[in-house]
């Protein structure tokens, strides 16, 4: 058996990656034998990542529990990187696998970290039956308007008039507004924030994380290598700069007038915090209703 | 059957592949020969060394990867260490003169050098550095003729920005022609 | 009552992480950084600390970096915001 | 390991297949379904959501679509469950990218296919057996799985368990293919005391962390798993990836998993092997055959032994990894074969590669909807007694 | 008929085989996509946008999946037009459910696979031929499809329009295989003036209403056609269905619908065929391969010729139906196959199960991530020599 | 070629389905050589094909250019049995099906006519992604709360409590509300009746055929065999009757306030009715604007 | 001005198509209909009319039928509403 | 090895399949035979007629499927019309004595009838007309155990219902047994 030779030769050598001689605090939260990480400078994610990694640490909770799971895309490569059980599914995917993980452990603290294009277009029907079921998990989808994986093609949540790949003389399709939807599906938690509001968005993460239920969080964010070029909007920073002066920080604002277009201003925010009963406790207690004693209560 | 293999390398925003590009269709399209261009994929390249490969040939390209290229054009440092081994010791070396240092490469490689960035920038705009190490290519190697160089160049740039890139090009082109003509 | 002593940081750059993207250096709230004229070894442009003495530990370099290349620390009681 | 006695529902049932399957889930330990209704696997789930409340652990959940349901059930994998998933040919094609993750992230897994009617929507109600091919093959990619068929409702118990058991030593997904016949078909069905079951754990690493790697492989090719919420804080993708799960996507990592993930299947091949042959030694016709097909063809088989032509049957119950040897075998012995399925030929390809020319292989095929004619087959087995001689 | 002038883009062109396969599409009349975008196949979708609103009553539309694109599309050809949908692995098994679909109702459409590394997210920019049994047998039920592989951009250009043409001659789902390679390698690319290029039309049915009945087959066992919109108002569906189009969900029925619908590849396949043959007829080795790895093979003939072993090959164009009968026989005549594909045992099966053990058949495979190693095939034919003698 | 032979015969064979000696009104809309249908007594399908045959003699539309798209299910059988071209697709794709022949000619009046669980559990991507484009079909939602073809399982749909088999000691899963779902994704016109309102049901079907764009009427239908009968709510009269009681016809009432409990009040009527350009006006605009004269007018 | 006259309606009951569901007798804003005591060839008891004269042609009946087994008109203009 | 087919139609909604599975679990699960139990499914069917198929043998049933039926039972006209052709000629027939007209059956079959409906009404609960029916078979077959009968009749039916089930078996027994000992 040539193959398992091979590969235990592998297990020998080395791992690869560099250990850098300095350490950042939260390079704990990290697969540092993974790095540099592949995003592009100034692209948005690495600073939602940070942002994730402090949202942890003011949770305190033990990161043994915590599980990140991603779809496939520029921001799916976020399960790669953050040292917590991290599973990388498929395209659209995460939000189902994350249910079957939660439902089968309730102990751990699930959270979906994906792209827009992974979570509300191709996986935009388990988005919305996952909020309606309230499975108790988070989801921070990271709205950089593309599909920037695959090179910059035209998503659900593109800016009308938008050049991309496949929209090549501008889109010309109308986005979803991801707050309104999914505020109209039943989240029980759902707000909205830049990349340039680290503290929001921290505090947005960790609010949500706390939260029973599905919660939701989007961050918009540039992705200077396509979407900020193609737009000639120039890079991330300048981005920032855009969102600095164009956002409306308004909590509790009507998620209908949370529509996003391409250079106008933006409404950024909590927008709903409520409560219902997860699936969970809305299954346990309804059997415990109906079965009585003879039900235990399901704990995993 | 004459078939010369071309490897270009520089990182990611240099326009190695465009280069390749022209090469391949100026000699597949305006020469009258055989040209493939291949080029390595992947998602965790961004930003670091690129390649483009191409065979020119007169008759039929069947196997389309460049195994021991004749002719190296190299734009970055680091593509230089990574790719300069697999160049033939008999080969040619063409290198952006102010950006890779041909350290320890084999004597018996021809090696041409181009300030291309800074011709580019004398230009006005640092980005037609990869047309004038096309022209500089041109012009050295031999291997594909000016006019059909010039054609592609014409055909596959920016619409509007032809002017400036054939600019380069010239620039390049010259700076090879006294590089090869000079003994 | 005493006025609260305004808190100090001391400021880690991990140079080699650095990818230039410039955040750090355009959001510190109280200018401490700029952006260094050298390069690191990946080719960008890292901060460079301007006015130590100003920062005030505020962490806001720390979150809004993609790369984890910086960060600040109370020099007596090691907070890390 | 024996099974859990809370899932077991030891005594004599008179239940039909699809509920046969339920139970044995539940007896191998399944504590998690992920479903989506679709005739006629539909039973299997009812079941399963109504016995769920009443097995400690046990969790049913209907998601949106199968899509959902086949990759549900691999999220509570990783949080520790024994999980299965339950469709029919639409749905199963539905449920190919999935299996693919599985194989890729060597999740031990149960998916059962109910066959019905196709192709497409087909006919929803009526039994074939025409997705033998796409349970190996249709997904992207190269990969291996098991696939096991069962004839009767108590095989479907029993097997059930199999599958399980299957998917965990070997970390694959396991596809367990029914019929409608076998799966709305009611027989008595006696399920053993749970000591009498025998279960195979997950093999769950026994390494610290630090010290385990989720993708290196042991002695028989399969690594041991880990799984969320231990403490491991590891890293599991679809992408490529090396023996500590990092994406790492090169030709020769490739090379290294892939190979790997089909010869774990192939090189262990003869211990997963499970076939049933009958009146085989002396015969100079063997029916090659499988699920309620097997069932039929026995009928066949009396009446061409009246007619005088000597037939047995080789009747496949691990239908892939396939036991091509014995085939082999059989044909260099001279014995012609029959091959008896309710399709237009599937199974069948492998029995004629196998056979490499050294005697006749004739497909007595079906469209389905029903199962065979009776004297459809009888003519087959003459076929190819005829081809013999 | 001769192709509309105004999809063909007349002249040389230096492109990859990508960007081929759209001009190819264009000038077959394809007036219609519905996409996805997915690494190594966008390309075909990003020129096909960027061309549309150039090409009178050509439209692009970027779907929200897999799913969506691969019914969208055949929406499109009930209402008139030729159409397609492209993608790469992980989208084509999304696609198997529709793929059954369109087997199941004759519609005539272009599904295209730029095939990667599998299984799963496996090499999303990396070349493999990994799909070729899944684009046989990746859908549930019986069903049969064309699938064709091309070897560099100007034969895809080429082939692309054999694909429609096929798919509207045969009433079928046509699987373009291509690879990563060829995909993305640039050549020249001549497309010839739009008289000379050959377009099969789509079969209406010259029968008013009332007299044509949508499923009832012509000779060639494939039915005429109608659009929606033309005053027939009829039925079609995914059920099984008699002639008119109406669901009848019996046995006698599906054999008639199912059998016919496998029948017309079946019986047709003579016709359908194509391959090339290049130094087979003194060869005592021949390779069969298909695609890019067709290119990289020549390299190993080479290298075996100058040892000594006279080596021919045999190159797939159309990989399904597949041509038995030719393998059979080289197989008789004594020359040992290589069969060299860019995955672990796929077209092999086939090869293999025609040579009916007549002559060894060595497989010559690879993960993929890359093409094969020159050397490794060259032992492999090696291997073959020696088993033959 | 035997198989042919017998084709040939099949096709020689009378036509199966008896014809009515006597006729109705509707009888040229719908396919009389396949009656009866299949739908049980008293089940709410049939009103809505009726009503919907209604609609469209009022519109006056060529039949020729009408083209029913349905997915699987009960309601799914509904292209079998009317005499337009009409289209049976697969289980949740009948709008992308849709879509396809709409985009491909605009001349078609494309409606889809389904089942709940066929548009809204396993279609749901398709039925956001669609109404967000604005596409200009309609699409007819019958609910009735249940998957009834397979039997009547749990749907994304069913109120909370009911017994299904699926759900055997009651449902505990909240459900869309499906009108506040399609406001929140762009749908133009969007309606609720039930099978008692039938000639609000074909009013709002005439209105929805009218309106260009994406429209979206929900018929809320009993399934006495399955969803009544479980809920021990009679059949599919005595359900009729519980509509009449417990319906609130409020047009233009809110959509946040369309949810649906299993025993209380309902609100029903018309909710939406807004206007938008289609996609493909906004296509041709949008070029037009881009792309100048040489941009030529895509009319299919 | 002269009171528009009542219109009225013939009605036409298809008793072979009729699944006996009972909404057309039900609905009937004149309770024109009654349920039958007959059976139907399929078993069920179609509806009967037991005043004819009351039926005002507004046509509840035939869009509420699932069977489209009844239907009414207008004797003299040959309406069906 | 004694084997027996038996068939049972009648229309959806009378029970057909209780009636099946009840004479299969019986059979099967407390007298020590083999049964299957089979039936035709089919969306089309709704409400139409409808059969249960069950095989009662002394050994291991390989075929599962009634090909000429030694038993039928026979609750609606449709489902005579049907299903009678397939019945062996010198087989047994029981029919519900006022819903089905036995005309046209060969006189070689023999034919015992009940008034199953109105029995079943005579207690009470139209719907226990199956287990009338089950009482009746086991009578006048003969083929399983009275007891047996009973205890699959117990342990099928709805928890409740089980004391109505029983007396209506009781009945239909008892009116089976009047008929076979009856000369
Ligand atoms: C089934 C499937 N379809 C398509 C793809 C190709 N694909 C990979 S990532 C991606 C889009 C990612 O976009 P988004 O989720 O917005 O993430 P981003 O890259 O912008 O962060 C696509 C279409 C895939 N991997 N699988
Ligand atoms: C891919 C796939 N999954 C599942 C099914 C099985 N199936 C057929 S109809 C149906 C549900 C139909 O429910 P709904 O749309 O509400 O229609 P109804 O029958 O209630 O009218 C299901 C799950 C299928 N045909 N295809
Ligand atoms: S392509 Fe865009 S999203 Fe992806 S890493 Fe670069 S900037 Fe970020
Ligand atoms: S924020 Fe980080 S990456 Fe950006 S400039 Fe500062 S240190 Fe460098
Ligand atoms: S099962 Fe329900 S939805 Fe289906 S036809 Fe019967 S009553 Fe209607
Ligand atoms: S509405 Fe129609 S089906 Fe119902 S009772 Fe009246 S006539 Fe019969």
């Amino acid at each position: 058996m040539s193959v398992l030779n091979e590969l235990h030769k592998a297990s020998l050598s080395p791992a690869a990656g560099q250990t850098s001689p300095e350490k950042h605090p939260m390079d704990d939260f990290l697969r540092m034998d993974r790095m540099p990480h592949i995003w592009c400078s100034t692209c948005g994610i690495g600073v939602s990542v940070n942002c994730f990694a402090k949202a942890l640490e003011k949770l305190g909770l033990p990161l043994d529990q915590v599980v990140v799971v991603s779809g496939i895309g520029c921001t799916g490569r976020v399960a790669g990187y953050v040292k917590v059980d991290s599973f990388h599914t498929t395209h659209g995917r995460a939000i189902p696998f994350a249910t079957g993980m939660k439902l089968a452990n309730p102990k751990l603290k699930v959270v979906v970290f994906s792209g827009d294009g992974d979570i509300i277009a191709i996986g935009g029907n388990h988005f919305i039956n996952a909020a309606r079921r309230n499975i108790d998990i988070t989801v921070i989808c990271l709205n950089n308007f593309n599909y920037a994986m695959t090179g910059g093609q035209l998503a659900s949540t593109t800016p009308e008039g938008s050049i991309l790949s496949t929209s090549p003389f501008g889109s010309y399709e109308f986005p979803f507004n991801l707050p309104f939807l999914a505020e109209s599906v039943g989240a029980v938690y759902v707000a909205r924030w830049t990349s340039l509001h680290v503290y929001n968005q921290t505090n947005a993460m960790v609010e949500a994380m706390q939260k029973p239920g599905f919660s939701f969080v989007e961050i918009v964010a540039p992705c200077p290598t396509i979407f900020e070029r193609q737009q000639k909007m120039g890079d991330g920073l300048d981005r920032l700069r855009w969102y600095c002066e164009n956002s409306d920080i308004r909590n509790g604002a009507s998620t209908k007038e949370a529509d996003i277009r391409l250079r106008d201003r933006m409404v950024v925010g909590k927008f709903v915090d409520t409560s219902r009963p997860t699936y969970l406790d809305a299954m346990n207690a309804h059997y415990q209703e109906r079965l009585g004693p003879k039900y235990k209560v399901y704990e995993g | 059957m004459a078939k010369t293999e071309i490897k270009i390398g520089g990182f990611g925003g240099q326009g190695v592949i465009l280069t390749g590009y022209i090469i391949g269709k100026a000699a597949s399209l305006y020469d009258g020969k055989d040209a493939t261009m291949t080029q390595a994929f992947g998602p965790e390249a961004r930003g670091s060394a690129c390649s483009a490969q191409v065979i020119v040939s007169d008759g039929a390209i069947l196997y389309p990867y460049v195994k021991r290229p004749q002719v190296m054009v190299i734009m970055s440092q680091e593509a230089f260490t990574k790719f300069s081994p697999e160049l033939d010791p008999n080969g040619m070396l063409l290198i952006e003169d102010e950006l890779v240092d041909a350290k320890g490469i084999s004597p018996t490689v021809k090696v041409f050098g181009i300030p291309a960035t800074r011709i580019a920038e004398e230009l006005g705009r640092k980005v037609v550095l990869n047309m004038v190490m096309a022209g500089f290519f041109a012009a050295v190697s031999g291997l594909v003729s000016k006019e059909a160089m010039r054609k592609a160049v014409e055909t596959s740039v920016p619409t509007g920005t032809e002017g400036l890139n054939l600019l380069a090009f010239e620039k390049g082109y010259e700076y090879g022609l006294g590089k090869v003509q000079a003994p | 009552l005493p006025k609260p002593e305004t808190p100090h940081g001391e400021i880690v750059i991990l140079e080699e992480r650095c990818k230039g993207c410039g955040f750090c250096t355009e959001y510190c709230p109280h200018h401490v950084l700029a952006v260094a004229m050298k390069y690191n070894a990946k080719g960008y442009h890292p901060p460079e600390i301007l006015h130590a003495e100003l920062c005030i530990n505020c962490g806001f370099c720390r979150m809004i970096c993609p790369e984890f290349a910086i960060y600040t620390y109370e020099p007596k009681t090691g907070e890390k915001p | 390991m024996k099974a859990d006695p809370r899932g077991v529902l030891t005594g004599s049932h008179y239940i039909d297949g699809d509920f046969a399957c339920c139970e044995g889930a539940l007896a191998a330990g399944c504590r998690f379904i992920a479903g989506y209704p679709i005739t006629p696997s539909t039973e299997v789930v009812e079941r399963f959501a109504r016995r769920a409340p009443m097995v400690e652990g046990a969790l049913f959940i209907q998601m949106e679509d199968e899509l959902a349901a086949s990759i549900t059930l691999q999220g509570a994998v990783w949080a520790g469950k024994k999980a299965m998933t339950v469709t029919s040919g639409p749905g199963f094609s539905l449920m190919m990218e999935h299996i693919g993750l599985a194989a890729m992230t060597e999740t031990p897994c149960v998916f059962v296919d109910v066959q019905r009617g196709g192709p497409s929507t087909g006919l929803p109600t009526l039994p074939s057996q025409a997705d033998m091919m796409q349970a190996r093959w249709g997904s992207h990619g190269d990969y291996e799985i098991i696939a096991l068929s069962p004839n009767s409702p108590q095989e479907t118990f029993n097997l059930t368990i199999a599958a399980f058991n299957l998917s965990e030593q070997y970390r694959v997904p396991v596809m367990f293919m029914m019929d409608e016949c076998v799966g709305h078909m009611m027989e008595r069905v006696v399920i053993p005391p749970s000591d009498e079951i025998e279960i195979t754990p997950r093999r769950y690493t026994k390494l610290p962390p630090g010290q385990y790697f989720p993708f290196k492989p042991g002695e028989d090719l399969v690594p041991d798993m880990f799984k969320a919420g231990d403490g491991y804080r590891l890293h599991v993708t679809g992408l490529t990836h090396d023996y500590r799960g990092y994406p790492v996507m090169t030709a020769e990592v490739q090379e290294q998993l892939v190979h790997r993930l089909v010869d774990k299947i192939r090189l262990n091949a003869p211990k997963i092997w499970r076939y049933e042959e009958t009146g085989v030694e002396d015969a100079d016709v063997v029916i090659v055959t499988y699920g309620i097909t097997s069932r039929v063809a026995v009928e066949a088989i009396d009446i061409a032994r009246k007619k005088g032509i000597k037939v047995g049957m080789l009747r496949l119950i691990v239908v892939w990894p396939f036991p091509e040897p014995r085939i082999f075998e059989l044909a260099c012995r001279g014995t012609a074969l029959v091959v008896a399925e309710m399709n237009y030929g599937q199974v069948f390809y492998e029995v004629d590669r196998s056979a490499r020319g050294k005697a006749p292989v004739v497909l007595a095929g079906h469209g389905g909807g029903t199962v065979h004619n009776i004297e459809d087959i009888v003519k087959k087995i003459e076929e190819a007694h005829r081809c013999r001689s």
